[in-house]
């Protein structure tokens, strides 16, 4: 009897697993959905925290070169003008710019914003305009309403100014603390751009004399220093040197930002992985438990196999294509919902994980961050266990004697 | 061939749907490319670091210059502000300022 | 730092490659102290049952490995950028000192799984399984090897330490370091190129020329094609580090092996690592089998067997060859000088 | 004597040796049936004449004593070579017919063709001839549970012929059919027997082995060949 190529007996192989897998539709049509499923929590999470890691790593480059804080008791406090003469004299050091920013809680409005304060004559020219949609003010309500209030000056991000928008700016103070005697006006002169949405959406940036008035701030104190460093390989060596000189300083470098962004989202998403581990184990172990405890008709159906000549490694190769087969589906479906479920549906669900309480939050709308190496780690975490798992119960139903069915009724 | 045959099915109908998921992946990505230099813009306009999702806590905003006691400052026995500190994690906090100083300082 | 993603991955494939692993061992074991051909009792038909699984499992554990190999090259290049200091897969690997053990580990037993099943489907093709004994015991002794991986991949796993600073590729692979990046980078070309193409010409002899002198060959021919294809493996690695890499990168000072596996350099690596893996996996099964002498049933099987091996890692070797050295001539072409 | 094709040399067959429930199925059964010949195998039921024809038939090992099938001791084969042995020369029809259900007539009859590799227009075309001659063409696609008896054990024969094996095992063969279908049955069995095939039959049947063209039968009694 003529025998095909091996090549042609795989294609059998693979054509009558298919026939067996479709045969039992519904037992098997039900380990499909919970392992695309847990495919698609996986990668979920992968997903999304790789999109968040690469948001801030494309304006990482961008960070001040050291971050100098002042540590009181552990917590971080106003750090007085005195450090920032003996911070300049540290030869490599190319200027210390100071800044003014924290947070104001608006009970109201049970949002939390961040007040930074700086010179925003600087936003008006050069390279930082198209950063800010600037409102259009008729000139002379402008300089009218700048120039009786020139501290109150204000832009806003998106988010703030969809919060803001039902209340009427004008006669509306935000500004106020019992303690105060008058609150704080202030004037919108812009929001930023939509497309910076992910960093400024919860930001209010007010003209610095503002700022102080809003933090309460006093005038010779700032919130942190910020070092700039000419020479990228001497920003290690001029941290060092600020931590020794002054004790009670702390010195945040870029590389150290940017460390935290690669890393903090890796921990956290592998915890929640590890978390859906568990899940992943139950699973399989049901997989365990449905393929070796085989229902007699299937049972039966190996021992005619058997019986009219099948090897052992023959039906062995069917069980293997059937597990192949459907943890193969199951994992490319998964990735596909996966993807689907957090760029076009921007991640109902995972997002609030990421929100928590705040009432302000950006449009989630995140740049995409999918690489073939992806792929295989998603192969490795669902298509390899479950192959593994299904090695004992497939050969343990491939032996089955032929003569099972000899004997037995129908 | 009937039974591979849905198997090409299956095949075909994820190929489509990968091609469809590509060319969003395609258009997402110039889209952002432009953006590219406003966000570097701000980035540099603003020196604050980390992206505005929660504005839940002081230390989940601005978690990478947050300090070591901030987190345990609205609750002692909550070290993380669920569920948004469920997703961020302090960072290390090898650059306190405390080092071990041996001998007698007064000298 | 075990809770990464990839890391999570590599340690998921590896408990799964020793579970099933140890499973296959225990018929292993079973297998080789109970058999016994000629007995019709129960027993010894259930141990033929259990050869199939303890090929399923080794089948299995080679595409496992494969996968593996995979993952860890790749897992260390996107723990590169959590790591300070590290730029490329080097860098996460040279992090501590389990991360090159672990890769040649790894190395090894992909060959040496690769040679364990080729030579369990030559013995399956004989009714009288007259290998069955040796090959068992093989299996044996290489569990430990799937043993001591995991154990590297753990230690290597917990190690990672994102605060301390790892040296990268530039500096590993430079003459100046010590110890082996260096000195595998400081094999000159002048030293190394004829090196490699003698062991390819010798490769070629003993397949073209020994063969034919039938004395020669009664002992010699294949006695050398074994150790040949360690060499030829080896200094193929030495070579790509020290010649191929810079001609891919087009720089001197940039040596790593890894980095061209990259999507910048169009995946230029896996092809080039793909031909080099197959080349030498079949070329030392091709010498293996040529050891095989006494059943003579079993020595004309494994004569076939051998000849497709000898096709195929022939092929291999000169299509990595080829490979290698396309940058190099279009470098060549591009500028009209070395570098 | 034409040639041998069959040979049994006292073969012994024990269930669970060495146990408490230890029972021996055949004893020191000797068989030579010749090429092309028509043989049945008579016995009450538990006389072990099953168990001796699935020793025949590759199914299961003796416990003792050698199985020749044309020439090749088989009986001391491993299971994958006694399985190839079983496809190239070997069809079984087994007493209750063991088809799948869920599958197709057609698919049911090119069943043991999937491992060899053979392509699928080829299993079809092969088929299609033996649906011809089993007049069961227009039972094609159906599923194998909806045939009646009759036709479920034309489906079987089908089956066991779809690889043209030289020996034809039949276990029981009249045991669910009424007297009208066993004597189509035998007209199948004769036309099959010119065709050179050479068959073997268990049954306890008189319809069959009294038939005239039967060439050879052999009592069985509680596992001993007494004929």
């Amino acid at each position: 009897m003529i025998s095909g190529s091996w090549f042609e007996r795989q294609k059998n192989i693979i054509d009558y697993s298919l026939q067996s897998l479709l045969r039992r539709r519904s037992k098997n049509i039900l380990i499909l959905i919970i392992f695309i499923l847990l495919v698609f929590a996986v990668s979920a999470i992968l997903f999304i925290t790789g999109s968040l890691t690469k948001e801030m790593m494309i304006t990482s480059n961008d960070l001040p070169d050291i971050t100098v804080q002042r540590i009181l008791g552990g917590r971080q406090v106003n750090i007085p003008a005195s450090f920032i003469p003996e911070i300049e004299k540290i030869p490599g050091v190319e200027a210390v710019e100071t800044r003014v920013w924290g947070y104001f809680y608006l009970a109201s409005l049970q949002a939390n914003f961040t007040i930074y304060g700086m010179d925003l004559t600087l936003l008006e020219d050069g390279e930082y305009r198209k950063i800010v949609n600037w409102k259009n003010i008729p000139d002379q309500a402008e300089n009218q309403s700048l120039s009786s209030r020139p501290d109150f000056r204000m832009i806003i991000g998106q988010g703030v100014f969809e919060l803001l928008k039902d209340i009427q700016m004008e006669k509306a103070y935000l500004f106020y603390q019992p303690s105060w005697e008058k609150p704080i006006p202030f004037d919108i002169i812009g929001t930023f751009k939509t497309e910076t949405e992910l960093q400024s959406n919860d930001l209010m940036v007010l003209q610095t004399e503002g700022a102080r008035r809003v933090l309460e701030l006093p005038p010779d104190e700032f919130t942190d220093l910020v070092v700039y460093v000419p020479n990228p390989e001497e920003i290690e060596n001029i941290a060092l040197k600020i931590r020794r000189y002054f004790p009670a300083l702390r010195t945040v470098t870029r590389a150290q930002i940017q460390n935290t962004y690669a890393s903090v989202f890796g921990w956290k998403s592998a915890f929640v992985l590890s978390s859906l581990l568990v899940a992943i184990l139950a699973f399989l172990i049901l997989i365990w438990d449905k393929a070796s405890g085989l229902s007699p008709d299937e049972k039966r159906e190996i021992g005619i196999l058997k019986a009219i000549g099948w090897d052992t490694d023959v039906v062995l190769s069917v069980k293997f294509w059937e597990g192949f087969i459907l943890s193969g589906i199951a994992s490319l479906a998964g990735i596909l919902l996966a993807y689907a479920y957090i760029y076009w549906l921007r991640a109902p669900g995972l997002r609030e994980i990421f929100i928590g309480w705040s009432t302000i939050y950006p449009s989630f709308q995140l740049i995409p961050d999918v690489d073939p190496k992806f792929l295989l780690l998603i192969v490795t975490i669902s298509v390899v266990p479950y192959l593994a798992v299904t090695v004992f119960p497939a050969w343990k139903a491939a032996i089955t004697d032929p003569d099972v069915i000899m004997r037995n009724i129908g | 061939m009937r039974y591979s045959s849905w198997l090409v099915i299956v095949m075909v109908v994820f190929c489509l749907w990968s091609g469809l998921e590509y060319r969003h992946f395609h258009k997402q990505l110039l889209e952002t490319r432009q953006h590219f230099n406003v966000r570097c813009r701000f980035q540099k306009a603003i020196g604050l670091p980390n992206l505005a999702i929660t504005s839940a806590a002081r230390y989940l905003r601005h978690y990478s210059i947050t300090d070591l006691t901030t987190p345990f400052q609205d609750y002692p026995a909550s070290p993380d502000h669920f569920p948004a500190g469920f997703a961020f994690v302090p960072p290390d906090y090898s650059n306190m300022p405390s080092p071990i100083v041996f001998g007698n300082p007064e000298k | 730092m075990i809770l990464h993603p990839w890391v999570l991955g590599l340690i998921i494939g590896h408990s799964a490659l020793l579970l099933v692993f140890s499973l296959g061992l225990i018929n292993a074991w079973q297998i080789y102290r109970g058999w016994d051909y000629n007995s019709t009792e129960e027993k010894q038909f259930l141990l033929e049952k259990k050869t199939y699984l303890v090929s399923t499992v080794m089948n299995f554990a080679l595409f496992t490995q494969i996968l593996m190999l995979f993952l860890l090259e790749i897992a260390a290049d996107e723990l590169a950028n959590v790591l300070p200091g590290a730029m490329c897969a080097v860098g996460t690997l040279s992090s501590n000192s389990y991360g090159f053990p672990l890769l040649d580990l790894k190395i090894l037993s992909f060959f040496v799984y690769f040679i364990w099943l080729v030579i369990n489907y030559l013995d399956n093709q004989i009714e009288t399984y007259p290998l069955v004994r040796k090959k068992y015991l093989g299996l044996i002794l290489i569990y430990p090897l799937a043993v001591m991986e995991t154990i590297l991949l753990f230690m290597f796993a917990f190690n990672l330490d994102p605060s301390v600073i790892t040296s990268c590729c530039g500096s590993v692979y430079n003459e100046g370091a010590e110890g082996l990046g260096g000195s595998l980078a400081g094999a000159s070309a002048g030293f190394i190129l004829p090196l490699f193409f003698s062991i390819v010409t010798l490769q070629l002899l003993n397949r073209f020329v020994f063969k034919r002198w039938s004395t020669v060959d009664k002992w010699f021919g294949n006695l050398l094609e074994f150790p040949l294809w360690i060499a030829f493996f080896i200094s193929a690695i030495v070579m790509t580090i020290s010649f191929i890499s810079i001609y891919v990168y087009e720089m001197l000072s940039h040596k790593c092996p890894f980095c061209f596996m990259g999507a910048e350099y169009y995946y230029y690596g896996v092809p080039l690592y793909f031909c080099l893996f197959v080349a030498t996996a079949t070329g030392m099964t091709g010498g293996l089998l040529g050891y095989i002498r006494q059943p003579s049933i079993l020595r004309e099987k494994a004569g076939i067997l051998r000849k497709k091996m000898e096709f195929v890692s022939l092929w291999g070797m000169l299509a990595f060859v080829v490979i290698g050295f396309l940058p190099f001539v279009a470098y060549y072409m591009k500028t009209g000088r070395l570098i | 004597m034409s040639n041998l094709i069959i040979e049994t040399i006292n073969v012994t067959k024990t269930y669970n040796p060495g146990k408490p429930n230890e029972a021996i199925a055949v004893k020191d059964a000797s068989l030579q049936i010749n090429e092309g010949s028509l043989v049945v195998l008579k016995g009450p039921s538990g006389s072990g004449k099953t168990t001796l024809l699935s020793l025949i038939g590759c199914q299961a090992k003796p416990t003792r004593g050698e199985v020749i099938i044309r020439g090749k001791r088989i009986s001391k084969l491993p299971e994958k070579f006694m399985n190839r042995h079983k496809r190239n020369h070997i069809g079984f029809i087994f007493q209750h017919f063991q088809l799948i259900g869920g599958m197709s007539v057609l698919d049911n009859i090119v069943l043991p063709l999937i491992p060899e590799g053979i392509s699928p227009k080829e299993r079809s075309k092969r088929a299609d001839r033996l649906l011809e001659r089993f007049d069961l063409a227009h039972r094609r696609q159906f599923k194998v549970s909806y045939l009646s008896g009759g036709e479920q054990q034309r489906v079987a024969i089908a089956r066991a012929l779809i690889n043209n094996a030289g020996i034809l095992l039949a276990d029981e063969p009249s045991a669910h059919l009424d007297s009208r279908l066993t004597s189509d049955l035998l007209v199948y069995i004769n036309q099959l027997k010119q065709s050179g095939q050479t068959i073997l039959i268990t049954s306890h049947d008189p319809i069959i082995y009294q038939h005239p063209a039967v060439d050879q039968v052999f009592e069985m009694k509680d596992g001993q060949v007494i004929s």
